[in-house]
């Protein structure tokens, strides 16, 4: 099965990834882009066909290396 | 007195006093200080700027009796970082701050952080920062969370250090289990600025406008300084407050923004936010000079919808910087930080009202008198007992290896004696161009750009020594810098300070500050050393259980003509040895007897001043008048650990014939005796040497050749340079390699 | 030979490219800020290392799009030399001037060192002043220098000649422990088909001083003003 | 409006960083993962409230500056 992983920024943590991005593209020209934040997006290949258990392993692997929960949080899709 | 509005406003409890840290005496203080009940702005601004961090309510005391003095010094502390002259009007300015706490928590954005804002201490001032040092202590290795520490730790003074491009040119790193549950990252920043251009933070000027400049506020960080000053227990790890981000990349567009702004004549104050962001810049650059602030906290450039006050002047957010600027220069100023796309607002004003005054949609919400506010923090006489320093151990009765060569190999490949290499590497130790000699000396050497100066840094502390004898390891660290400053061939000038310890309130801790503190006045005292600035970090502790003492130490040196500077690797066959100090065997507290004998007892090695001064000025000179091909000072593991890395740093072998006496060969290669160095020279130099050293009352002895493949070492052991290598450059990528 | 340095936001070698044109052509460079719309007229233009914008998004995507590259590759297109050193050779495969990519590290550090390259090929505007197949030493201070092209473009590129440097260790083999990033072929630094414009990962500017620990970086800036003689 | 943006790697290009996830979740005693591929992720605010024009708009942006088309694809999703 394939997991889709999104890791992306709590709130109220500075992303200064986003706002470079942000200004860069004002500076090419780009209006109206109110705000820009930078993530992660992590496709894993698994081998397991039980959708509950790859819930649950990727949810420990999340914790455990993908995201970095002091700042990030997470969200995972297992299809 | 303006009206102070109330609404909105809680009411100031006594609980609400204590989650503010402050204690029953400092709350009526405050009372007395304003004259009425604060509003919670006001309490916020109290509780962080008399935090143990902003205050140094338990140190002072005793900082205030270090030497701060010498012809050189130009500003001692007191100042965002100290200033020493080093010739033809320029001035090298630098400090050490600590980024232990936000470290554990966060390692990367805590030591980049860590990074940004000493950087911002430098630049300040005025100067350009040309190197970055790290002063570093992991728990044992063996810990569960040490790899993810190191590793966070060392990207994140990469990440920050790299970006903004100032080469990180060296620093220390040990391992203890005292530092299991909290770690120190300790950051020191170098810069050099022209005498006629340095910035102070004192304002002045009735009238003038005070400018912000750099990031927008945000809520990161909020009460950052009061954390710093409060003891760890588990759970403070599951409140993770908001961690601070950093963002190089704006921190490069202010110190290149800052440094063109101060090239012009507007600039009449500049303080950069550190701890307790706007409180402390504000307070400090109004008290300093004597005069009040009015800010209008509408102006200032918000992150995020919604802040209030007390969480505008708590905030954290990283590099930002607040401006005092001449009248009628503000559209001129803001030329500048338009060009490098940073935000720059006026918020405020100067005053002759000598108070803090902060306005916020329309209403007053805290009118603080600067003066008491910072001159009345609460100073701690606090209790203490004197640390009882433990017994000499005799070299005999220490059995000695069943193989000397072995012992070697273990000890070069150990967690604390191993290459750093790993480290470095992930350090642009080399972009500006000027680096002239590289992490794994010791010294790292930075030329004044297009001079023939050159600046000598070393970090050190022996936390085992400071922890067994505040008194002789607060000593001893220092010793240590200057001897590292001197084996370049630098003369060694001032030194700043990290003085890391655990909870003040607790006599046996206390006592060891008092000692170390002692033992740091009486170095920098008999070797001219003065401090000329430093941090104190308290409640370096976790559940009761304290880090070993760790006054770090920064020195810096100055070589005039840095053609002459040596390195610790002997270039030619055929060089001649000398070992420059007796050599007593002092096997107490050392590499040796802990990594051998799995014993960390004894007395440290007793350091004595004035030899230490004599046989430092003999290396100095000989290696200034070109006499000396190599220089390496002995410390952790003694005269065998100092060859094989000599050895190791050249590729080369050498033979070696000790005349150990009476003392067990053991603990003639392996003590720590202090004051020695090992230089190499041409034979035909050997005559000349040896009556200098006579002249000067300096003990050497030569000790061998550089020749063959091998560290050949007669009676004790034969092993090839290689081997040695093999050994010393394994350890940390094989530990940092395997999963915990 | 006349030169200038082009400096974004956050480069950070733009000193000291500056400094060794200077002390190896004599003449003070001209300084080009991204924002410029025009160039002067200059025989080489420098990209010098760095994080322009902070390396944020990708390395070098924000500086390849700011106005004064437009200039640069006007420049580059009637001929002009044009060099990318580290984030300037990351700029000049973001803006296509260069095949290929660079990519994060394999071991996903940064990493600063002294490593050996071998110069490919000596007759280039570059290399002349090398000898064909001689190893130099030269720093690298990076944090994406993995250089990765597709199969066709990597052939195309080695049948070319275009590679200028590769990593390899003492005696002169692009073994895969000489190799500090990952790179494809161990290629350190690679030209394009006309032979005008070059785009290394090591910093040739750092070692142009025995005080800096060797001089083998005068050749690269030397061959340059050879090869408008 | 808010448009996510996902950026991954083409097909056969390398990416040490998916790889060096997938070996540290090996070490890390996590069983069965057969590829791991690491994109960016990247939220935009908009001011506009036109979909079509939105869609474009974001489209020309990952363009040109975005992705790098060598070696990146995008997808972009508006809501
Ligand atoms: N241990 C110390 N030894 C000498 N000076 C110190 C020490 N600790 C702090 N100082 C000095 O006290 C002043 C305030 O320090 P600190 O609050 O850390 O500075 P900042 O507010 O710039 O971060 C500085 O001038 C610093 O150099
Ligand atoms: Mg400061």
């Amino acid at each position: 099965m394939k997991a889709r992983v999104h890791i992306t920024l709590k709130n109220g943590v500075l992303d200064p990834q986003g706002k470079a991005i942000q200004h860069a593209l004002g500076s090419l020209g780009f209006d109206g882009v109110d705000d820009v934040r930078q993530g992660k997006y992590i496709e894993l290949d698994l081998s397991t066909t039980d959708k509950a258990a790859a819930e649950a392993n990727v949810e420990e692997m999340c914790k455990k290396l993908l995201a970095n929960m002091v700042i990030e949080n997470y969200s995972i899709e297992i299809e | 007195m303006t009206e102070i509005i109330w609404e909105n406003n809680p009411e100031i409890t006594e609980d609400l006093v204590k989650e503010h840290g402050l204690s029953e005496d400092e709350h009526q203080l405050m009372i007395k200080i304003l004259g009425r009940t604060p509003t919670l702005t006001e309490l916020g601004i109290f509780s962080v700027m008399w935090s143990e961090h902003c205050s140094y309510k338990s140190s002072k005391l005793h900082l205030k009796t270090l030497p701060t003095k010498a012809p050189w010094v130009i500003h001692g502390p007191g100042e965002n970082a100290g200033v020493i002259d080093i010739g033809d009007n320029q001035a090298a300015i630098f400090k050490m701050e600590s980024h232990n706490h936000p470290s554990y928590i966060e390692p990367y954005q805590g030591a980049a952080t860590g990074v940004g804002g000493i950087l911002r201490d430098v630049f300040t001032m005025g100067a350009r920062p040309i190197a970055n040092m790290n002063a570093l202590r992991f728990g044992s290795p063996e810990h569960h969370k040490t790899r993810h520490l190191l590793s966070g730790v060392v990207e994140g003074i990469g990440g920050y250090g790299n970006c903004v491009g100032v080469p990180t040119v060296g620093g220390e790193t040990n391992f203890h289990p005292s530092y299991d549950g909290n770690i120190l990252v300790n950051a020191m920043a170098v810069g050099l600025a022209d005498q006629d251009k340095i910035f102070l933070s004192a304002a002045a000027g009735v009238g003038n406008p005070v400018i912000y400049v750099g990031s927008k506020t945000g809520r990161d960080g909020i009460h950052g300084a009061t954390m710093a000053s409060a003891e760890f227990t588990e759970d403070s790890e599951e409140k993770r407050p908001t961690v601070q981000v950093g963002d190089p990349f704006t921190e490069k567009l202010l110190i290149e923004a800052c440094i063109e702004l101060m090239s012009t004549d507007m600039v009449v104050a500049i303080q950069d936010m550190g701890a307790a962001g706007l409180t402390s810049s504000s307070v400090e650059m109004a008290s300093g000079g004597g005069v009040g602030f009015t800010i209008n906290l509408d102006e200032v450039p918000q992150r995020e919808e919604g802040m209030t006050p007390y969480e505008m002047m708590l905030s954290e957010s990283q590099e930002r910087m607040l401006v005092v600027l001449k009248p009628d220069r503000v559209e001129e100023a803001k030329k500048i930080f338009v060009k490098w796309d940073l935000d720059f607002a006026v918020i405020g004003e100067i005053t002759d009202t000598g108070n803090l005054t902060l306005n916020w949609q329309g209403k007053t919400v805290a009118d603080i008198p600067t003066q008491p506010l910072a001159d009345n923090s609460p100073e701690y006489d606090r209790p203490w007992v004197k640390t009882v320093a433990p017994d000499t151990i005799d070299p005999a009765s220490v059995a000695a290896p069943s193989d000397l060569g072995e012992a070697l190999l273990k000890m070069v490949g150990s967690a604390n004696m191993s290459s750093r290499a790993w480290i470095w590497e992930q350090y642009d130790h080399q972009v500006m161009a000027d680096t002239i000699q590289l992490p794994g000396g010791d010294a790292a050497v930075v030329r004044v750009h297009d001079t023939d100066k050159a600046l000598a840094i070393s970090t050190d502390c022996t936390p085992r020594y400071v922890y067994a004898d505040p008194f002789e390891g607060g000593k001893q660290a220092v010793a240590e810098t200057w001897r590292n400053v001197t084996a370049v061939g630098a003369t060694p000038m001032a030194i700043t300070d990290c003085l890391n310890f655990g909870n003040p309130e607790r006599p046996d801790i206390m006592g060891q500050f008092v000692g170390a503190i002692d033992g740091l006045r009486e170095a920098c005292t008999v070797l001219d050393y003065p401090v000329i600035s430093g941090n104190v970090s308290l409640y370096n502790e976790t559940n009761g259980t304290g880090i070993h003492p760790t006054p770090a130490i920064g020195g810096v040196g100055l070589l005039k003509d840095s053609s002459k500077m040596v390195t610790i690797a002997p270039k030619n066959d055929g060089d001649i040895l000398v070992l420059v100090g007796e050599t007593k065997g002092h096997i107490g507290c050392t590499q040796y007897l802990d990594i051998i004998e799995g014993r960390e007892e004894g007395a440290p090695p007793p350091v004595d001043l004035e030899i230490e001064k004599r046989n430092g000025d003999f290396v100095r000179a000989q290696i200034q008048n070109g006499s000396v091909t190599a220089c390496h000072d002995i410390s952790d593991g003694g005269l065998f650990i100092a060859l094989a890395e000599m050895a190791m740093a050249s590729g080369k072998g050498m033979e070696i014939a000790l005349n150990n006496g009476d003392v067990p060969l053991h603990a003639y290669g392996f003590g720590e005796d202090q004051a020695r160095y090992i230089i190499s020279l041409p034979a035909d130099k050997l005559g000349e040497i040896n009556s200098a050293a006579d002249k000067a009352g300096v003990i050497i002895e030569t000790i061998g050749v550089m020749q063959g493949n091998s560290l050949d070492i007669k009676d004790a052991m034969t092993i090839s340079v290689e081997e040695l290598l093999g050994a010393h450059d394994a350890w940390m990528p094989s530990y940092m390699s395997t999963e915990s | 030979m006349k030169s200038a340095v082009v400096t974004f936001p956050a480069s950070n070698c733009n000193r000291d490219m500056f400094d060794a044109l200077e002390k190896i052509t004599g003449q003070r460079p001209h300084e080009i800020w991204h924002q410029d719309t025009d160039v002067p007229n200059v025989d080489l233009i420098a990209l010098p290392g760095g994080f322009s914008f902070g390396d944020y998004l990708r390395c070098g995507a924000m500086a390849a799009r700011s106005p004064a590259i437009k200039a640069v590759a006007a420049h580059a297109e009637r001929g002009g030399n044009v060099i990318g050193v580290c984030n300037g050779f990351q700029v000049l495969t973001e803006m296509g001037l260069l095949p290929g990519a660079l990519m994060r590290n394999r071991s996903l550090k940064f990493v600063c060192k002294t490593v050996q390259l071998k110069v490919e090929n000596e007759n280039s505007t570059f290399t002349n002043a090398y000898n064909q197949g001689q190893v130099i030493n030269i720093p690298v201070a990076h944090h994406d220098g993995n250089y990765f092209a597709d199969d066709e473009t990597l052939a195309r590129i080695e049948d070319n000649g275009q590679v200028a440097f590769r990593y390899v260790n003492h005696s002169g083999e692009a073994t895969k422990d000489a190799n500090p990033n990952g790179s494809q072929n161990n290629i350190a630094g690679i030209m394009n088909e006309q032979g005008n414009i070059l785009g290394m990962m090591p910093h040739p500017e750092r070692l142009i001083e025995d005080a800096q620990g060797g001089t083998d970086g005068r050749g690269f800036f030397d061959s340059i003003i050879n090869s408008l003689n």
